[in-house]
């Protein structure tokens, strides 16, 4: 097997070297990105057939056995999630090879790299406070990619982030110190092993502190003021990053650590309440909203509420659609922002609904991706958000929450109605006088990386057999709290002779 | 008013919850598994006496991996967002004084020396690449505060920021390839309070050393204000 | 390759090759959706009873009523293809959009487990959506959203039902579910069956679910409204008889309090399908445009279907499954009848029409065919279909919904008369002095329809042979005491054909009389009161407010209306909508951290629980 | 008072101590600088709790330079990983510090105020 610390030290000795490369040629720095997310993307489908396995192996670093080095757990879970995150970056950084980065690029690019990076670590690491250092590679990253372009909107936008963000993952070093305070320990699988025996009130502390932390990426509810402000404020190519790894990143620790740390299934159960209330809160605030971009942000803290919903309802069922909707989300709203990207090219940077109206007449093959992105968004077929909507709604039922799902079902009709509004905007005969015959850029390749996601929309859509097999090993990884002890610390716990 | 009011209310709250929290963890006593097993296998396992570096380096060197990106990051995410930002800024100030910019210049080598001796030497000392970097990085705040018009080149601070970086994700990549796992130790641990001693620790402390000090240097560069002197 | 993947194929390559060749010839796309309907009607004809896709785990098979529900899709879809012909301006899009409905309905019969289901009814869905949005005027956008999220509400339904269903009977596929569904509990088991009637029933057109029809049916393009209102239609119909008859018949329904002899849950859809054929025959007579008046109408025989249904004995099983045979026939003549008129004269306000006999008079022999399958006069399918639905009433001894059902029978008349009346009859608009009549393919289609209606409605014993065979295989009382003329009940039998000739013969009598006997006037339509006075003549059309003096008496009816309460809530959703929005996400940062530090107060006290 | 009580008041009640004033600063004040203050201090807050996590009651520092340390490492040093944490966690801190000052600059030069509740650009 490769081994899949490589998805984590190729792209950062790539990040590193972007100022060389851009000493000797300025226009080779575009292709880093690329280069680091297309090995990534290889490297992650020659693990893929592991990640169908159901087991979670823990590749050692430094050559100290877990619990007392760091270790990437590397399970069904977390390869689910790195996958995501590898085909949103790929199709992002093949799309940055036409887009002109803010001054300096080379500084753009790395940072790039390094968000992706940041979030691949979070989904893969196994130990809580390299779980803590990648959240803050990745806010990091995302707070200056946020605030690039150096305009007041964008550099408002990331002070908003800065400050959720920032507090927020301080919450979670609390939260981490308290249980190495209690356990003396931080790697994941001994915590979850000993906690059992840490005092119950302690945990809830503790998880208290995680929720609040990892909710601010997850985008949960009272805590993603900022979602909109980013989404609207920064560039196109890293919005989409931001629905497609940032978020998922957060949505994984907040699964990981509720799951297999705590482990207590009353708190799991919260987030039944916080999903409902995040995509009643999302899409209510969509409903009426004229520019796109906000929408869209909107829509996407409608959708994560929804994927939250089926982390919450604790089971096998919903788990599994939770994680579908994880993948269909990431890929689709990358989709829609990258085709939003580039509508705004046709209008000068407009993207409210009156600027694009008509789009879809005079630019056909933008607006019938575009169109595939928001069908697959309502979970409509042949496209894959079908059957992520179905395993998630069905999931939530099966594993005895009706209530959840047809409240989740009616926060639908809410997103069924502003998205139908979009699109009969877009396809209106009615011309808006913004937009122009020709973007101010060649669209190739723009095209061509959005293609790529529809895609791969498309056909799972059609052929979903192997994304079942990947979200149902994922899903019975997660819910295998003890499979997760024993495969990463058995050895440990086996030569302390108590198991 | 009542905005300070309901602020301190909800304070109240978190300060329970904090406080109680907290207070049931034990101060002083010993807790820890795993800080027991590094104490008393640091020196056989890696040869550092320093089991701060030792665990900062190899036992849990990942994470310094990752505290050397984020403070890349910082730098980087800086150069970005002030880029364009500071040529705008210019104020008329006063001369440093002829004291400053003489004993600066003689202080400067002497400081990346000591900086240098930190990192070098921060699996037997406390310190180490971090705290090294950071002096290195005084140096030159001392000659930007002091000398006027100084700048660092920035060609030179981004291909050594690069450089030490490349180096040591190398050295975990050829830790991966020698010995089967990423940042392990390739090198055996040499005799304990030796300088060549420790295996790859020092190597690592190293390339943090400089690549912290290109940093902050980078960093200090950015947030510095241009300023024009009065001839 | 198997059969049903090769008829998958045909629908996929179908409407792929007709969207990229569609580009190039104005007529290419029609005949390439010509030849992949006839290819599909073959290979639905030989399909095998069984077939199941391994992963996902698709089942898939063909019984009796799948196979009628098929045949009027592919048969009728093909005789609208067919008048398509007239219509090269239409985009690819939409005959992608077409083909892939098609497809998507007729795997929609074929599924056996609720997934596939699922799937095919959103498939089938969404794309009605896209043809209704079609150019994208404004009004059609508007339309379409409603559709959409009307489309979204069934869905919903039906989505919340099956995942009951299934969690309940631990099977994903009919024949596990209708064998686990008597260990339900009765509560779950009630909730599901009324969840999937009501999801269905947006799509069936039933009030209080309708209130998308007459407005998608009015912005749709004209040919494909015959396609929607005909048969799409039906296939709610489709899912509302799986879900109350092949669901429910099974479990103890039987053992509900009984009125009138049926079960109160069928005594409930009963009146909800004598309601909907009464209210909505009253609003179309009050419509101005001709694609409204036939929506409306759409709605009322529907529900008369739905009214069949509920009766649930075997009269009223039959009796149902032949009107919703006979409405799908007659109503997408109707439909492509007003869409020959359309294309000639560009409106379908009635007000503005008048006098078309003259120079379509083809369209106007089959609108009154049409018409009289409608209005369920003998020679017609719609004869035997709704005599059948009487009887079944009649027979239960329901007094209130017969005279309701009675009542919507004669606003048919009503709205038909003025109907053809204002199209046809009168006087020639000036605007229309140099009007054809409608092209080949068009009139061609009214001739295809009209050859299963009379055959059909003279010859009612083949279809009652299909209605038994499908009771039959559903353990469902059925109707067996027939020829392929006559239908015997407990209340009586009737020859169609003796019923039909004797009509035919009265009919044909009467119009004898008018052509030797009948003085007529020709009158002008100008006001004849203004003496001369006036400069310009003022045009008083009969269309005009035809029945005012009927609403004027029915206002206290007309004044219901169920649409005031969707935009209540619709309202109410904005309102509530621009509060969060404006409310929680108001731009200050400040304020976002209180909502965190609030947030942790919350959960400490929800879950951590401040013990001092 | 026995020496853990006091221990407990000492450090982990100025960790306390610090993280609320830094969190009422965030509450309350309404300039940006005034706000990485208050992160800062939550900050401090936290890593002075995790580094007092580590220390024990008559130890001394986990550098293993004396023979006497070498032998019984474990039962003479205090524990190394909250100090090696805290080294990462400072790292980290000034990092986001010196982030959000940077993007207070920027915003100070684009609305000429560091008033936050004047930045509102962005809403609804």
């Amino acid at each position: 097997m490769v081994s899949p610390i490589l998805l984590i030290a190729v792209p950062l000795i790539l990040a590193f070297s972007v100022p060389l490369w851009g000493l000797i040629h300025k226009k080779l720095e575009k292709f880093v990105p690329l280069i680091a997310f297309g090995f990534n993307t290889y490297l992650i489908f020659r693990l893929l057939p592991f990640a169908l396995t159901e087991r979670t192996i823990s590749v050692v670093i430094a050559n100290i056995k877990p619990p007392f080095g760091i270790n990437l757990a590397v399970g069904p879970f977390g390869l689910f999630f790195a996958l995501i995150i590898q085909l949103v970056a790929l199709a992002t950084a093949f799309y940055l090879l036409s887009y002109d980065p803010p001054e300096p690029s080379d500084k753009f690019y790395m940072l790039f790299i390094l968000l992706v990076l940041g979030s691949t670590g979070m989904v893969l690491t196994g130990d809580i406070f390299n779980l803590f250092v990648f959240l803050e590679i990745t806010s990091i990253s995302a707070y200056a990619l946020t605030a690039i372009t150096k305009t007041g909107p964008a550099a408002e936008a990331g002070f908003k982030y800065l400050l959720l963000g920032s507090l927020g993952s301080t919450l979670v070093l609390l939260g981490i110190a308290l249980i190495y305070g209690s356990l003396g320990t931080l790697n994941m699988a001994h915590i979850a092993h000993r906690i059992s025996g840490m005092d119950s009130r302690l945990v809830v502390a503790a998880a208290i502190l995680f929720i609040v932390g990892f909710g601010v990426e997850a985008e949960m509810l009272p805590l993603n003021g900022w979602v909109p402000d980013a989404y609207q404020a920064a560039p196109i190519p890293v919005v989409a990053l931001l629905s497609g790894a940032v978020a998922k990143a957060g949505l994984y620790a907040l699964a990981r650590v509720l799951y297999t740390l705590i482990g207590m299934p009353n708190i799991i159960m919260l987030l039944l309440t916080f999903g409902i209330l995040t995509m009643f809160a999302g899409e209510l605030a969509a409903l009426r909203q004229n520019d796109i971009r906000r929408l869209l942000a909107y829509s996407s803290i409608g959708q994560m509420g929804m994927i939250m919903l089926a982390f919450g309802a604790f089971g096998v069922n919903s788990v599994f659609g939770g994680v579908l909707q994880a993948f269909t989300h990431g890929i689709t709203k990358a989709l829609l922002f990258l085709v939003l990207g580039v509508m705004a090219l046709h209008t000068g940077g407009a993207t409210d609904m009156e600027s694009l109206r008509g789009f879809g007449r005079k630019f056909p093959y933008w607006s019938m991706l575009f169109a595939v992105g928001v069908l697959s968004t309502l979970g409509l077929p042949p496209f894959a958000g079908f059957w992520s909507k179905l395993a998630l709604i069905i999931g939530v039922i099966i594993d005895g929450h009706p209530t959840y799902a047809a409240l989740a079902l009616i926060a639908t009709f809410i997103e069924v109605f502003y998205f139908a509004r979009l699109l009969s905007v877009i396809y209106s005969s009615k011309l808006s006088p913004k937009l122009v015959e020709r973007s101010i850029r060649n669209t190739t390749i723009p095209l061509l990386s959005a293609t790529f996601l529809a895609a791969i929309i498309i056909a799972v859509g059609l052929y979903p057999n192997v994304f079942f097999d990947l979200g149902d090993s994922a899903s019975r990884a997660l819910l295998n709290r003890a499979h997760y002890i024993f495969s990463i610390i058995g050895h440990y716990l086996q030569s302390m002779g108590g198991v | 008013m009542i905005r300070n009011i309901f602020a301190l209310l909800l304070i109240l709250v978190i300060s329970v919850f904090l406080a109680s929290s907290i207070a049931s963890i034990p101060f002083g006593t010993e807790k820890t598994t795993v800080g027991k097993y590094y104490l008393d296998k640091t020196i056989e396992e890696t040869g550092s006496v320093n089991t701060v570096t030792s665990v900062v380096v190899l036992y849990r060197g990942f994470d310094t991996l990752g505290e050397v990106t984020v403070l890349f990051l910082a730098a980087t995410g800086l150069g970005a967002i002030l880029f364009g930002l500071r040529e705008k800024r210019k104020r008329k100030k006063e001369r440093p004084s002829l004291i400053m910019r003489t004993g600066t210049r003689y202080l400067f080598t002497a400081a990346l020396l000591f900086g240098a001796y930190v990192f070098v030497h921060g699996h037997l000392t406390p310190g180490g690449g971090f705290p090294g970097g950071v002096i290195v990085a005084t140096a030159f705040l001392m000659l930007f505060l002091a000398q006027e018009g100084f700048r660092v080149s920035e060609k030179g601070v981004k291909f050594v920021e690069a450089l030490a970086g490349m180096t040591y994700v190398a050295i975990g990549i050829a830790g991966l390839l020698l010995v089967g796992s990423f940042l392990g130790n390739f090198l055996g641990t040499g005799i304990p309070n030796k300088l060549a001693s420790a295996g790859i620790i020092p190597l690592i402390y190293i390339t943090i050393g400089l690549k912290v000090g290109s940093e902050i240097t980078g960093l200090l560069q950015n947030m510095r204000e241009t300023t024009e002197y009065e001839s | 390759m198997n059969p049903y993947e090769l008829l998958a194929a045909v629908f996929g390559l179908g409407a792929i090759l007709t969207y990229l060749l569609g580009h190039f010839d104005r007529h290419l796309k029609t005949w390439l959706t010509l030849i992949t309907l006839a290819l599909a009607t073959y290979i639905f004809l030989h399909l095998p009873n069984e077939y199941s896709l391994e992963s996902p785990s698709l089942l898939f098979g063909i019984d009796k009523l799948s196979w009628l529900f098929g045949i009027l899709t592919l048969g009728l879809g093909t005789i609208v293809a067919f008048a398509l012909l007239a219509y090269p301006e239409l985009s690819p899009n939409f005959y992608f959009m077409f083909i892939l409905n098609i497809g998507a309905s007729i795997f929609l019969l074929l599924s056996r487990d609720l997934v596939a289901f699922f799937l095919m009814w959103e498939l089938m869905s969404w794309t009605i959506f896209a043809m209704i949005l079609g150019d994208g005027g404004a009004e059609r956008g508007r339309a379409a959203t409603k559709y959409l999220v009307w489309s979204a509400i069934g869905a919903a339904f039906i989505l919340f039902a099956f995942a009951i269903l299934a969690k309940s009977t631990n099977s994903f596929e009919w024949s596990g579910i209708v064998a686990g569904i008597s260990q339900m509990p009765s509560g779950w088991r009630v909730a599901a069956i009324a969840l999937l009637i009501a999801g269905f029933a947006v799509k069936a057109a039933i009030m209080p679910m309708h209130t998308w029809v007459p407005d998608a049916y009015a912005e749709s393009p004209h040919p494909f409204t015959a396609f929607l209102s005909g048969v799409l239609s039906k296939l709610g119909i489709y899912g509302i008889f799986l879900a109350f008859f092949v669901l429910s018949a099974r479990f103890e329904l039987v053992n509900m309090p009984k009125i009138f002899g049926t079960h109160i849950f069928g005594y409930i859809l009963a009146w909800i399908g004598a309601l909907t054929a009464f209210g909505a025959s009253l609003i179309a007579i009050k419509q101005e445009h001709a694609k409204r008046l036939l929506a409306w109408s759409s709605i009322s025989q529907l529900g008369y279907i739905l009214f069949g249904f509920g009766i649930g004995s075997a009269i009223g099983i039959a009796g149902a499954l032949f009107h919703a045979v006979s409405h799908a026939l007659f109503k997408t003549l109707l439909f492509l009848i007003l869409a020959g008129v359309i294309k000639r004269t560009g409106t379908d306000r009635m007000a503005e029409l008048g006098g078309l006999i003259k120079k379509m008079p083809l369209s106007f022999i089959f609108a009154v065919v049409g018409g009289l399958a409608l209005a369920g006069i003998p020679m017609t399918i719609g004869f035997p279909s709704k005599w059948l639905i009487y009887e079944a009433a009649i027979h239960q001894g329901f007094i209130f919904t017969t005279v309701l059902i009675f009542a919507a029978s004669t606003a048919v008349f009503l709205y038909y008369y003025r109907f053809v009346f204002s199209i046809f009859l009168g006087e020639l608009h000036a605007n229309h002095q140099d009007v054809k009549e409608v092209p080949f393919p068009i009139w061609f289609s009214y001739i295809l329809i009209s050859i299963p209606i009379f055959w059909l409605g003279l010859f009612p014993g083949k279809a009652m042979q299909i209605f038994a065979e499908i009771a039959e295989q559903f353990d469902l009382p059925a109707v067996t005491n027939f020829t392929a003329t006559t239908i015997t009940t407990p209340l009586g039998s009737f020859n169609a054909l003796i019923v039909g000739l004797v009509f035919f013969a009265s009919f044909a009598f009467g119009l004898l009389l008018y052509f030797i006997g009948g003085r007529t006037r020709k009158v002008h339509q100008y006001d004849t009161f203004l003496a001369g006075e006036a400069d310009e003549p003022v045009k008083l059309h009969y269309g005009q407010r035809f029945f005012y003096f009927l609403e004027r008496e029915l206002k206290p009816l007309y004044r219901i209306s169920v649409e005031k309460i969707y935009q209540f809530v619709a309202e109410f959703t904005r309102f509530v909508a621009d509060q969060v929005r404006k409310g929680f996400f108001c731009g200050n940062a400040q304020a976002y951290l209180y909502y965190m530090t609030i947030f942790i107060v919350i959960l400490v006290f929800a879950i951590w629980r401040i013990k001092l | 008072m026995n020496p853990e009580a006091l221990g407990k008041v000492i450090f982990y009640g100025s960790s306390i101590a610090l993280f609320l004033i830094g969190l009422y600063i965030i509450l309350v004040k309404r300039n940006l600088i005034k706000l990485i203050l208050g992160l800062t201090f939550i900050e401090s807050g936290v890593n002075l709790f995790l580094v007092s996590i580590g220390y024990v009651w008559g130890r001394t520092a986990p550098i293993l330079n004396k023979p006497e340390l070498m032998e019984t490492p474990s039962k003479l040093a205090v524990d190394p990983v909250p100090q090696a944490l805290v080294l990462t966690a400072i790292v980290i801190g000034v990092a986001v510090t010196a982030m959000a000052l940077a993007i207070a600059m920027l915003i100070y030069d684009k609305y000429g105020t560091l008033n936050i509740s004047k930045i509102k650009e962005l809403k609804w």
